[in-house]
């Protein structure tokens, strides 16, 4: 399937989508509300999208964005689907009933970042203590006795 | 030629003339329990030695090689440790019988020790009903086993006792039919008629196929018995971490392995004993000059020999196989190892019955 | 749910149902490291599984953040410290190919040869841990006695055994030694009549099989799903090798097969690496003689700027599909780093697998699982 | 007094004394093991009486099965540690009269022969071959009947135990290990 089929596809789900292709693959930047109804989309045919191979998320400072890297075990294309959130209340619907690597890698990010799932099985702490206060990954996180400044 | 027999009947003429025979049979008593400790704390460091060296032959390395000739005294060194090791107790633990535990297991091994013939005529009891005697104590040293997991306390420890105890009461059989088939082919209980018996032979050799399938049966149970790789999942340590001495250190953990050991020793002894003519030389038919040169070795000898010729083998199955899982374990025993040995003892019976071994 | 401190104090009770609820790690002799898993049995049953995480957890990533992209690829040597010198290419690519540096054939040569050689030694190390996990100590020092010649090429190439930091963006740090290529040659001669003995020993051992198949099913729509990679997931059916998917170095130019089992438990995945690893020899042994001459190193600048822009790497570590994620601002250091470690992933699906199972098949789910903490840690 | 009667006090007062701290204990792991010494200690009677095979039978049967299949139902069912609550008063009560009763009967019994005197002039026939003659022969004093009815008991428990433990636990295994193994020994002994 080519980029412009994908795109097709995708625009006829998230009415709000954007592309980017200056990178190596196709970049797709949704609404964090469009996500699980695309999700759900993408996930099934014609684009079979049934591996995310990363999920993190970038601190721009202003705004977190979501990442997801997708791939396609049967048709071998790639994608990568970008939310933006809100640095305030991060918050976007969780995969993790659609893919169920996300489960962990969700937990992962809310720790991380403090981004908010909704609706996850499980969201609890992974490999921070549970009363750890912030968010390590986060650009403005400061630990003045474990961090060393370079 | 030099004879254990003539040391004791010495000591005992000499005691007698000394002594009136309350206090010359209690001086005995006292001669015996130190001779048995020593042999223990010798028969410790020994096999202890010898299964890191077998170990370390198969595992194409030297093994412990630093502690004086050979390393030989490597594990004198280790006990020297324990000893200093401060014996902990946990602190939810059931303390009086978490400190008992080790100790019924280690007196459990001593008093199987009693009715084995060391040598001719060198046995502390032949006691009528031996091996009898020797199945009923041994089943005594599960006791000590669910003591120490239920006292410690632990998880672990908890798992790693019922699984011994399952496992311990389950292989008991195969091995008590094992030992069953020589009594049947004896027609007697008692240790030193079971060695006479193999005077013309040893009955591995003369009960042929029957008595085949009992030793492999029963070195099977008893390697299950001892709980020793690959069964032994009482303590499997990458499961249990340490099983039912989890929670033991020192002196105390020290008498478990101490006990461990001298339980192979002891049912390497009874299998030596039951199927391999126990003192009794290796005699072939009618080579008269063969079998008198045999004859010459001394029957301790002869004993160790085969003992610790079954130890051997006991360690090389621990360094070959992987473990076996629990519900395998007592699928084995249940499944196959017991109609085995039903069906072996009636084939064995039959053939006492019509005479047919030799 | 349980409160994590609550769990490491609550090991006498039983559970509301009569359950117990056994800490497995972060010391114990079946994890393989600091993994702390909350097991909850029935009788000898597993219930359920809970890993809790984060006990060498050195947020590496943030580490990178401030470190430039000559320096970060060290710090990845520490992640999978069995597949360092495949982690350190992974990083190397990257920087590689944001900056379009040309890389001589040399050096892509011998990445390719250290990476299968790499792979090699570390499915050694786990033949030998996973033996032990199943209870026999054997196999751990037959398959050390192999390991130890990898260890000692690599020892004269680049001065380490286990972090190797032998790569650096462009190409190599030093070029290889005189005696590299005898070497390896002496390697697979010896390993080509070893692993007869490992065959003798391990696979047609009969407890050992009846330990390992039909244990710890993991079924090829399981493993899509969890995100397994590497031999978790080619045992369940699924073609991931990324040096196929995605070649990089000289994997397009040598002719190998990516293994593939369809079972799904623990025997598929434990033959699936003792097949990769003669694969990785039949790719050494196109490559050793052919190792073209000229510069180890191509020409890069003295200071490196990855344009702005994302880039992601993905190479196929022994363990799986690691992936190197970078957001570059157009500075010197990274503005954000993401590892996609293969072990976390893996780890994820131990859950689903080892449900229903016996305590002791976990040891061999967990065992072929192929875990390495610092790489879920990161 | 010579050392036999020494020995016989001894091993009395250790029966007793394990017997009185299986029935106070107020853990119930502790009472099985006392009670565990006080079975132990009955075979050793038997030993100082020198039947041998009796008590080898007493220290399989009792120490080596009843007492492992009661650890193991402690195992499966009590809490670790846990300290049973006191008994009640009219408990205690009944257990002193029931105690007191089964005393008193069994003095009763042993008072028809002379008094407590010990009279060695009987030595008891203890071989293997005479026990089981005896336990086999269908003339006068053979015990093949009564042997039989047990087996035939043995065995219905047996199947009632399988029947039970359509999903075998490990002490249901246990317990038909232990049943099998007393009949099994029984049967093919001599």
């Amino acid at each position: 399937m080519t980029n412009e089929e994908i795109k097709e596809y995708i625009s006829a789900h998230a009415p709000n989508a954007t592309f980017e292709e200056t990178g190596e693959w196709l970049n797709i930047i949704i609404e964090a509300a469009e996500w699980k109804a695309l999700a759900t989309a993408i996930k099934g045919n014609p684009l079979q999208m049934d591996f995310v191979f990363c999920l993190t998320c970038v601190d721009w400072k202003t705004h977190l964005t979501m990442v997801y890297h997708l791939t396609s075990t049967k048709q071998r294309h790639n994608i990568v689907i970008k939310a933006n959130l809100t640095i305030d209340q991060p918050q976007i619907e969780t995969v993790a009933g659609i893919w169920r690597t996300a489960e962990f890698h969700e937990r992962e990010v809310f720790e991380m970042f403090g981004v908010h799932f909704s609706n996850h099985p499980d969201l609890r702490k992974l490999i921070l203590e549970e009363d750890f206060k912030g968010f390590p990954l986060r650009k403005d996180f400061e630990d003045p006795i474990n961090m060393i400044k370079l | 030629m030099f004879s254990l027999e003539g040391i004791t009947t010495a000591t005992q003429d000499w005691l007698l003339i000394k002594f009136n025979p309350t206090i010359a049979l209690a001086i005995e008593c006292v001669i015996v329990i130190l001779l048995s400790i020593s042999l223990f704390a010798l028969l410790g460091l020994v096999l202890v030695l010898m299964e890191r060296k077998v170990a370390a032959r198969i595992q194409i390395r030297l093994g412990p090689n630093r502690v004086g000739p050979g390393g030989i005294f490597q594990t004198a060194a280790d006990t020297l440790k324990l000893i200093m090791k401060e014996g902990l107790t946990p602190d939810t633990a059931d303390k009086f019988l978490f400190n008992l535990a080790p100790f019924i297991v280690m007196m459990v091994a001593m008093l199987l020790l009693a009715p084995i013939a060391f040598a001719k005529n060198f046995q502390i009891w032949d006691i009528n009903i031996g091996v009898l005697y020797i199945s009923a104590i041994s089943s005594l040293s599960v006791i000590g086993i669910l003591m120490a997991g239920w006292a410690s306390n632990n998880k672990y420890s908890l798992l790693g006792a019922m699984r011994s105890g399952a496992q311990i009461v389950s292989y008991e059989l195969s091995a008590g039919f094992a030992v069953l088939t020589i009594v049947v082919l004896t027609g007697s209980l008692q240790i030193s008629e079971i060695v006479a018996a193999q005077q013309n032979g040893w009955w591995l050799f003369k009960g042929h196929i029957p008595v085949i399938i009992a030793f492999v049966l029963y070195i099977i149970a008893v390697t299950a018995e001892t709980n020793r790789a690959p069964f032994d999942l009482a303590e499997a340590e990458s499961e249990l971490t340490a099983g039912f001495h989890t929670e033991y250190s020192g002196m105390k953990f020290a008498l478990f392995s101490l006990a461990e050991y001298i339980n192979i020793f002891i049912v390497c002894a009874i299998g030596a004993t039951l199927f391999l003519g126990g003192w009794m030389p290796l005699h072939i038919g009618h080579w008269e000059g063969f079998n008198h040169i045999m004859d010459y070795i001394p029957s301790s000898i002869w004993f160790m020999g085969k003992t610790f010729f079954l130890i051997f083998l006991i360690m090389w199955f621990r360094w070959t196989f992987p473990r076996l899982r629990v519900d395998q374990l007592l699928n084995l025993e249940w499944k196959y190892l017991l109609p085995i040995s039903l069906f072996n003892l009636l084939l064995v019976t039959i053939i006492a019955i019509m005479g047919w071994h030799f | 749910m349980y409160n994590q401190t609550e769990i490491i104090k609550d090991t006498t009770e039983l559970g509301p149902e009569g359950e117990l609820v056994v800490n497995m790690g972060p010391q114990h002799p079946a994890t393989h490291g600091v993994l702390h898993l909350v097991v909850t049995l029935n009788g000898e049953t597993i219930k359920k599984i809970e890993p809790h995480l984060g006990y060498i957890h050195r947020s590496i990533e943030k580490m990178c953040e401030s470190l430039t992209y000559r320096q970060f690829i060290y710090v990845t040597s520490r992640m999978d410290y069995l597949s360092s010198h495949i982690n350190n290419t992974a990083c190397a690519l990257l920087v590689e190919k944001g900056m379009q540096i040309e890389v001589p054939e040399r050096a892509q040569y011998v990445r390719t040869i250290l990476n299968e050689l790499t792979r090699i030694a570390s499915h050694e190390l786990w033949i030998g841990a996973m033996a032990m996990d199943l209870g026999a100590f054997t196999p751990f020092f037959y398959a050390f006695r192999e390991r130890e010649m990898i260890t000692e090429i690599m020892e004269d190439t680049c001065g380490a055994r286990l972090t190797m930091n032998y790569i650096v963006p462009g190409g190599l740090m030093y070029d290889i030694h005189p005696t590299f290529q005898n070497k390896v040659k002496a390697f697979i001669k010896q390993f080509k009549e070893k692993v007869v003995e490992y065959e003798d020993l391990v696979t047609n051992n009969v407890i050992f099989q009846s330990r390992t198949k039909g244990v710890g099913i993991l079924s090829a729509e399981d493993a899509i799903s969890f995100g397994c990679t590497g031999p978790v997931a080619r045992a369940s059916g699924v073609n991931c090798d990324i040096r196929k998917i995605a070649p990089y170095d000289v994997y397009a130019k040598v002719e190998f097969d990516e293994v593939i089992e369809t079972a799904g438990d623990s025997f598929a995945r434990y033959m699936v690496r003792i097949k990769e690893m003669n694969q990785s020899i039949r790719i050494i042994e196109q490559l050793i003689d052919t190792i073209p001459e000229g510069d180890f190193v191509g020409k890069t600048k003295n200071v490196l700027k990855l344009p702005k822009g994302e880039f992601y790497q993905r190479v196929e570590t022994a363990r799986g599909e690691f992936g190197v994620y970078i957001v570059s601002e157009g500075g010197t250091t990274p503005h954000r780093i993401k590892f996609r470690s293969p072990g976390f992933s893996n780890l994820s699906a131990l859950s689903h697998m080892a449900e229903g199972s016996k305590i002791g098949d976990l040891m061999a789910t967990m065992g072929t699982l192929d875990l390495v903490i610092p790489d879920i840690d990161r | 007094m010579n050392i036999s009667a020494i020995i016989f006090y001894a091993i009395s007062a250790l029966i007793l004394g394990a017997g009185i701290l299986a029935v106070t204990s107020v853990k119930i792991f502790r009472s099985a093991i006392w009670l565990l010494f006080s079975l132990v200690g009955i075979a050793a009677l038997y030993f100082w009486m020198q039947v041998e095979f009796i008590a080898a039978i007493q220290i399989v049967v009792y120490v080596g099965g009843i007492v492992v299949l009661i650890i193991f139902s402690i195992f499966l069912t009590q809490h670790s540690g846990k300290e049973m609550p006191k008994p009640t008063k009219s408990k205690m009560i009944f257990s002193a009269l029931a105690s007191l009763s089964g005393t008193a009967f069994t003095y009763n019994l042993i008072s028809h022969y002379d008094g407590f005197t010990f009279n060695s002039s009987k030595p008891f026939n203890t071989s293997m071959n005479e026990i089981g003659t005896q336990m086999l022969s269908t003339t006068n004093y053979g015990y093949i009947l009564p042997f039989e009815l047990v087996s035939m008991l043995l065995l219905a428990a047996m199947v009632g135990c399988i029947v039970i433990a359509m999903r075998p636990s490990s002490n249901q295994i246990a317990s038909a290990t232990i049943m099998l193994t007393e009949s099994e020994i029984l049967n093919k002994k001599d």
